[in-house]
């Protein structure tokens, strides 16, 4: 892997990182409706108006906002919650672990199911389980990562399957004075089983449904390219060879089939992220995709630069990881 | 001397979207130990599926619908997959058309050699290695020991094609099927591969199935040779004969249609549109006869 | 070999393929329901009965008869709000998916046929793009713009136009190096006229099938606005306003989130079915 | 009718593009002169690689070529735009290698046949074009019954006849056919070569024919030339050359073709093992050792070794005071001519990859100066005994780090004698004869031995010369990239050495009117 090639990458994510900060800022500049407004109570006179005005900035010209707020940025100061009256960097950094936990979890989940379809469709190809997994794929991804969520929650009511929690992150009957706020880390590392336990159960439905619909897409790819890499010469001269089945798909076809599914994944990765905004809400799951939606219904702008420009930057690393990845798949790739 | 490989009236039909192609229309033919057989014809006469039939590599598609394929005095054109393993490397080898396509391009030239080594020979690691070094001096590469930790894409074409002819020989089969080995090279490259092929043939006493639509090739390196078209056998003989006094008119009409620098006197005639009519014909009428039979 | 059989027109392998059949099959019943709503709804959708709150549907024991689908908790039919629903949904798709689809074709095709400094400022604005989340976007802008009908097609067609740029560009760059583009330059054809009257008909079957895929992009972007009351206001059917309501009321009436997720998943069931058999159908015209 | 010459193109090569600025360029066509008279038919043959197919391209200005000039009729189309070109377009032609990709898939045969004509409005009316497309495609021996299929429903050959068609539809004075047989079988491929040569005799075409088959070639044209690496290396009549090809590579070529003749010997007597290119090397992260490093060409490859991305280098000169390190750069104190340092440094760089034998000295005298003597006893002592003694010190290193490189700077003198420096042309001469052996003897251990043999260089020993020193470095290192064993940098040495392999007394003739003052 060229030292190079990755650095270019890099550098090449700081305009986007600019280029999502003037969209941001324009985007949020021209909102009707006056959020101060809705801060203050009707009894409020002008002056504490103008007041408050002044202590958010709203009162200057765009352009000076605009100056103050790249400055801003660039000390790592994404302003105070208009909602929330806390440091915007403070609230979503807290929150942030909850959502990566998440994610990850959900990325787990995705691998394990998308790829045991993809492996059974090659393995038993032109036969019934070929079809049934595209099938299954295909149902699964028609339905989006929200209403997964609320077929799950109709499913645990229906059934009334109380063993499975729709809300929140950790039983209101365990105490847990943690200390970060990545919950499944941290009772692995304090050997608080009964929490990550816990932690674990109330994941489980969110994670699904973020996974679900990534896992399909993975099957999809990872079997078609695996199919692809099956009918290349190199495989051929495997079975010449005389290699059996399933050493070729693992041995021949497996890695160069990779290549391809990394990427995808890749960037399905980020709808996934991005999926958390609705399907926390539907699950009362504490983190920052939650936050997200009540801050635009709160018309919250400081909270919602903060929070888009927090997910730009997990995209942006998303794909760094992905660029990666590359060099560990493909040998070409390591040179150059 | 009894044939390495004996190939009696073969039949295959590719069957696809309920249409029922006819492909091989029994075809025959012997390849001895230690000889190299060319098996020539232009594209669409069958001679690659030929090939294929007998390595066991034929696409799902492909029906075998009468005849037989007989391997070392048994027969193979039904075998099972995992008895045909035990037959494949060491019995069997292949050397592919295409260099830059039939090495794995995400594994070390080492590793692709050594596999089947140890598969075939119960070879260990340490003496797979040293083999497939001594390999790759075999094929008369300069530089084995670093060419064992290069991939494929570091190597150029020419050089690929030496690493499969070294991966072929690895476990000294009885025979070797050669797919157009040299079509994908420049003419340089080529001359020196022939002569490789033949050398490693000879020094093994391997016998090849030489499949090519190149009769210069043909001239140069075969023993013997079988002219196929539409799946039909057309004529068969030692190569000196075939080349020098063909019997058939279609023979005698490829070597008229291919351009030679040395007589540049002779006008290129193209096979005539009649003999080709005449042999589809001919091809057909077999086809009728066959399925009324 | 013989001489080959002229293959099938292009339709014909289209009418000969199941998934074509049903996708278009489903679409076509959807779009004649949208048409009609009016005159195909049992009851006007927003009539309300508090004597009907929770009808159940027509399988329970405590169905009123003349609401199959039951009514919900303001005791108006379902089946005539899930007809009207329809109307959006169908809306949406098909405005939003042109909409994003034009925008990013011709981006697409500029960035791909021109490269050069064109490609870079394109590419990079996808890559901005891309490095938005599409669902929070969405909601801001709708949130920025106001609800309304306008203001969520334009919300998706400005965040999916990338889909269409990212493909469509890469199919163009493709086309570009084929020889058939050299030869109409040999020929003396202009810039402009080989893009437009040689790579584009070569890049539209791709586009119809990503066409119908955004359709049901479009679709579901829909149905999460309505879902957190961003899309239209309030007193029109929506699916995603229904299944909205029903999630309040799912310990009351669960019938009540499950019929309008069915619309929305056999919807782009549908979609994604006529997708795959067009691209299925449309892509073997050559590539051996 | 058409004439191209010193025709050079670049194109920047993205697989080595640097982290900052626009990637490096890659030579494609090194200046290379075309001509074709009315009705003549020209072959251009060369393997893959040798820029054949990026000339014609050029020919017919689909490339914009970045250096020489190309003339169409007396016209200069040089630096002409698109715009510019079109009126001109009908009267040259193109028929391209790969039928399937040549034609647009979504239009019928009639609909690309009739293109051009429309294009020019040489047809008005629906029934003068359908006539004229039938006329057409009749012409080309396909029948109406053609013209309404798309390209995929026909056949290999049916589809190039298509791509004839189309180029014959304007009534073109030159047609540049690029492979146009190669992916055919022999019984088409006939049919074409005949249909071309009936077209050639009833319209009067002039004919560029492009082909890696020498027989091919030879059955269609009346001139031809052989490419190698982006330069003609041989041109003139068919006749001539299939009879007495001068250049090495063109007898190679002709060799190499498999008549249908049965002949034992021919497999017997082929080359069997290959030619330099398997020992290429990368430059990147070697560790090379340059002599003479603190002076003009030594200090180009300095430059040029880091700007390729090498691990390490060191820098040897008599005098190391005058180098300067640095990360990379290592100074070592080394002169070749004493046996005991040549040692140390062998110990001291254990790690080399790549040597680069840059030291040797040049009195500037000719044979009968008058310290010739003493002159050429320090030219060979430097120019043949030190680098003999470095590359048996470094043999072992080589080997020992998996093989490398070792690059010899000779000079294009070194190969015929001129007069005016006499003693350092024999001193130069002997040094190329070692190279020989030396790469022979080393072949076995997989070192890859290069030498390079420029022209004048400019340089403190002779300034003003003719190629300046980055240039040297460049070629060099390039060679080192592809595995290529001999390489004259410079106009004047790739001209001498073409004339060596031409005519070698007529080159020393040539030398001798250089004699000293």
């Amino acid at each position: 892997m060229s030292l190079g090639f990755l650095l270019r990458r890099l550098l090449l994510a700081i305009p986007t990182l600019v280029g999502v900060a003037v969209i941001v800022f324009v985007l949020l500049r021209i909102v009707p409706g006056d959020p101060i407004a809705m801060l203050i109570g009707p009894g409020a006179t002008p002056a504490d108006i103008q007041k408050l005005r002044e202590l958010y900035g709203l009162d200057r010209g765009l352009l000076d906002q605009f100056v103050l707020y790249v400055g801003d940025l660039i000390q790592g100061d994404f302003g105070v919650s208009i909602s929330l009256r806390q440091d915007v960097m403070e609230l979503v950094l807290g929150r942030l672990p909850i959502t990566l936990e998440l994610c990850l979890a959900a990325i787990v989940i995705a691998i394990l199911i998308g790829g045991t379809l993809a492996v059974a469709g090659v393995y038993w190809r032109g036969r019934w389980p070929e079809a049934g997994v595209d099938g299954v794929s295909g149902f699964i991804l028609a339905i989006p990562d929200f209403l997964w969520a609320l077929l799950f929650i109709l499913f645990v009511v229906i059934f009334a399957f109380s063993g499975l929690p729709i809300s929140g992150r950790l039983s209101h009957e365990i105490r847990f004075d943690a200390l970060t706020n990545f919950y499944l880390l941290e009772s692995l590392v304090r050997l608080r089983f009964d929490v990550f336990g816990s932690v674990l159960l109330h994941m489980l439905l969110p994670a699904l449904s973020l996974a679900l619909p990534l896992s399909a897409i993975i099957a999809r790819v990872l079997k078609s390219s695996l199919n692809e890499a099956m009918t290349q010469d190199y495989v051929l001269l495997a079975r010449v060879k005389g290699f059996s089945r399933i050493r070729i798909v693992a041995r021949e076809a497996l890695r160069n089939a990779l290549v391809p599914t990394v990427t995808l994944t890749g960037v399905q990765f980020t709808f996934l992220v991005g999926g958390t905004v609705l399907v926390e809400k539907i699950f009362s799951y504490p983190g920052i995709g939650n936050m997200a939606i009540d801050a635009v219904i709160n018309r919250d702008l400081p909270l919602i630069q903060g929070l888009v420009l927090t997910f730009a930057v997990l995209f942006i690393a998303v794909n760094l990881l992905v660029d990666m990845s590359y060099a560990v798949l493909n040998p070409r790739m390591r040179h150059g | 001397m009894s044939a390495i490989l004996d190939i009696r009236d073969l039949h295959l039909d590719i069957v696809a979207s309920r249409r029922r192609n006819h492909i091989l229309r029994g075809v025959s033919l012997d390849v001895r130990p230690g000889e190299v057989h060319g098996l020539v014809g232009e594209s669409g006469a069958g001679k690659t599926m030929v090939g294929k039939v007998v390595l066991g590599i034929a696409p799902p598609t492909a029906q075998v619908t009468g005849g037989s394929v007989r391997f070392d005095g048994g027969e193979i054109t039904h075998m099972p997959d995992r008895a045909r393993r035990s037959l494949m490397g060491a019995g069997l080898a292949l050397i592919p058309q295409d260099p830059m396509t039939s090495l794995n391009p995400a594994r070390r030239i080492g590793d692709q050699i050594t596999d089947v080594l140890r598969l075939h020979l119960g070879m260990g690691a340490g003496e797979a290695g040293e083999r497939a070094l001594a390999l790759l001096r075999d094929v008369h590469i300069r530089n084995a020991g670093r060419v064992v930790r290069q991939y494929p894409h570091e190597l150029s074409g020419g050089m690929r094609q030496r690493v499969l002819i070294a991966i072929a020989f690895a476990c000294r089969p009885k025979l070797i099927v050669a797919d157009e080995p040299t079509t994908a090279l420049d003419v340089t490259v080529q001359r020196q591969v022939l002569r490789l092929i033949k050398e490693m043939q000879e020094n093994a006493g391997t016998a090849i199935l030489f499949v090519t639509h190149d009769l210069g090739v043909v001239a140069k390196i075969c023993d013997r040779v079988t002219v196929l078209q539409a799946g039909r056998v057309l004529e068969h003989g030692p190569a000196r004969r075939v080349i020098e006094e063909p019997e058939h008119p279609y023979t005698r009409a490829l070597m008229k249609a291919t351009p030679r620098y040395d007589r540049p006197g002779d006008l290129l005639e193209p096979v005539p549109p009649a003999l080709v009519d005449e042999l589809n014909a001919a091809a057909a009428a077999y086809d009728r006869e066959r399925a009324g039979a | 070999m013989a001489e080959l059989a002229a293959p099938l027109p292009t339709w014909r392998r289209m009418a000969a393929n199941g998934r074509v059949l049903w996708g278009g099959g489903f679409l076509l019943f959807l779009a004649l329901v949208a048409l009609f709503a009016p005159l195909l709804a049992p009851h006007d959708p927003l009539e309300q009965d508090l004597m009907l709150q929770y009808v159940p549907p027509f399988w329970a024991e405590k169905a009123e008869p003349g609401f199959v689908f039951g009514a919900d908790n303001l005791g108006r039919d379902i089946l005539s709000r899930l007809i009207h629903g329809s109307r959006i949904a169908l809306t949406v798709a098909i405005v939003a998916a042109f909409a994003a689809g034009l925008l990013g074709t011709v981006l697409g095709l500029l960035a791909g046929y021109l490269g050069g400094w064109v490609d870079a400022v394109i590419s990079r604005l996808v890559d901005i793009w891309m490095a938005f989340p599409a669902v929070l976007l969405a909601i801001v802008l709708v949130a920025v713009l106001g609800t309304g009908l306008h203001s969520v097609i334009i919300a998706i067609a400005v965040i999916d136009w990338t889909r269409f740029c990212r493909v469509v560009r890469a199919e163009t760059m493709a086309q570009k190096e084929q020889d058939y583009v050299a030869s109409a330059v040999t020929i003396g054809l202009s810039r402009f006229r080989i893009l437009v009257r040689e790579v584009l008909p070569n890049v539209v079957p791709l586009l119809l099938v990503l066409l119908t895929l955004e359709m049901g992009i479009a679709v579901i972007v829909e149905t999460i606005l309505s879902y957190v009351g961003l899309s239209i206001a309030s007193d029109i059917p929506t699916w995603g306003g229904m299944i909205s309501a029903g999630r309040q009321y799912v310990h009351q009436a669960p019938w009540l989130l499950v019929l309008p997720i069915v619309c929305v998943v056999l919807t782009v069931l549908a979609l994604n079915a006529l997708g795959d058999g067009l691209k299925d159908t449309l892509d073997p015209v050559m590539r051996k | 009718m058409l004439e191209a010459e010193d025709l050079r193109l670049s194109l920047p090569d993205y697989s080595r593009k640097p982290l900052f600025g626009p990637p490096p360029l890659v030579d494609i066509l090194k200046g290379v002169d075309v001509s074709v008279m009315p009705g003549e038919a020209l072959g251009i043959v060369g393997e893959s690689g040798s820029g054949k197919t990026t000339l014609g391209r050029t020919l017919v200005r689909l490339y914009k070529p970045t250096g020489g000039r190309i003339r169409l009729g007396g016209r200069d189309i040089t630096d002409l735009d698109e715009p510019a070109l079109r009126p001109l377009r009908p009267r040259f032609q193109m028929i391209f290698q790969d039928p399937q990709s040549s034609l647009n898939p979504r239009r019928t045969i009639r609909e690309i046949v009739a293109q051009p004509l429309h294009v020019y409005g040489m047809i008005t009316d629906r029934a003068a074009a359908r006539r004229r497309v039938d006329e057409l495609l009749e012409r080309v021996s396909l029948t109406a019954a053609h013209a309404d299929r798309y390209p995929h429903e026909l056949s290999g050959g049916q589809r190039q006849r298509v791509g004839i068609a189309r180029a014959i539809a304007l009534e073109p004075t030159l047609v540049v056919a690029d492979e146009i047989v190669s992916g055919l079988d022999v019984s088409s491929q006939a049919q074409i070569l005949a249909l071309l040569r009936e077209l050639r005799a009833d319209m009067g075409l002039a004919l560029i024919f492009i082909s890696h088959d020498l027989s091919v070639i030879r059955t269609v044209c009346d001139r031809v030339m052989v490419m190698l690496d982006g330069q003609a290396v041989e041109s003139g009549s068919c006749a001539q050359i299939f009879a007495e090809p001068k250049h090495a590579y063109t007898r190679r070529l002709l060799d190499a073709i498999p008549l249908p003749d049965v002949d034992p010997d021919w497999l017997r007597t082929a080359s069997i093992v290959e030619t330099g290119e398997d020992l290429r090397m990368n430059i990147k992260g070697s560790i090379a050792l340059v002599t003479g490093a603190n002076r003009g060409i030594g200090e180009a490859f300095v430059a040029e070794l880091l700007e390729r991305g090498v691990a390490k280098i060191y820098t040897a000169a008599r005098d190391p005071s005058s180098l300067t390190a640095s990360e990379k750069v290592v100074p070592v104190k080394l002169d070749v001519t004493i046996p005991g340092e040549v040692e140390a440094a062998a110990k001291q760089c254990g790690d080399v990859t790549l040597l680069i034998n840059n030291a040797g000295c040049n009195f500037n005298a000719p044979l009968f100066a008058e310290d010739a003597m003493a002159n050429a006893r320090t030219e060979i002592e430097v120019n043949y005994l030190g680098t003999l003694s470095m590359i048996r010190a470094f043999a072992p290193v080589l080997e020992a780090n998996g093989g490398g490189c070792i690059v010899n700077m000779l000079s294009i003198i070194g190969r015929v004698n001129l007069p005016a420096l006499g003693s350092y042309s024999a001193s130069k001469a002997a040094e190329y004869s070692m190279t020989q052996g030396v790469r022979a003897q080393l072949a076995g251990q997989g070192t890859l031995v290069v030498g390079v043999m420029p022209g004048t260089v400019d340089t403190r020993m002779t300034p003003g010369g003719e190629t300046k020193p980055p240039e040297v470095a460049t070629a060099a290192l390039d060679a080192v990239e592809a595995g290529q064993e001999d390489v004259y940098p410079g106009g004047m040495a790739q001209g001498v050495s073409q004339g060596l392999a031409a005519d070698a007394k007529a080159v020393e003739k040539e030398f001798a009117a250089y004699l000293p003052e």
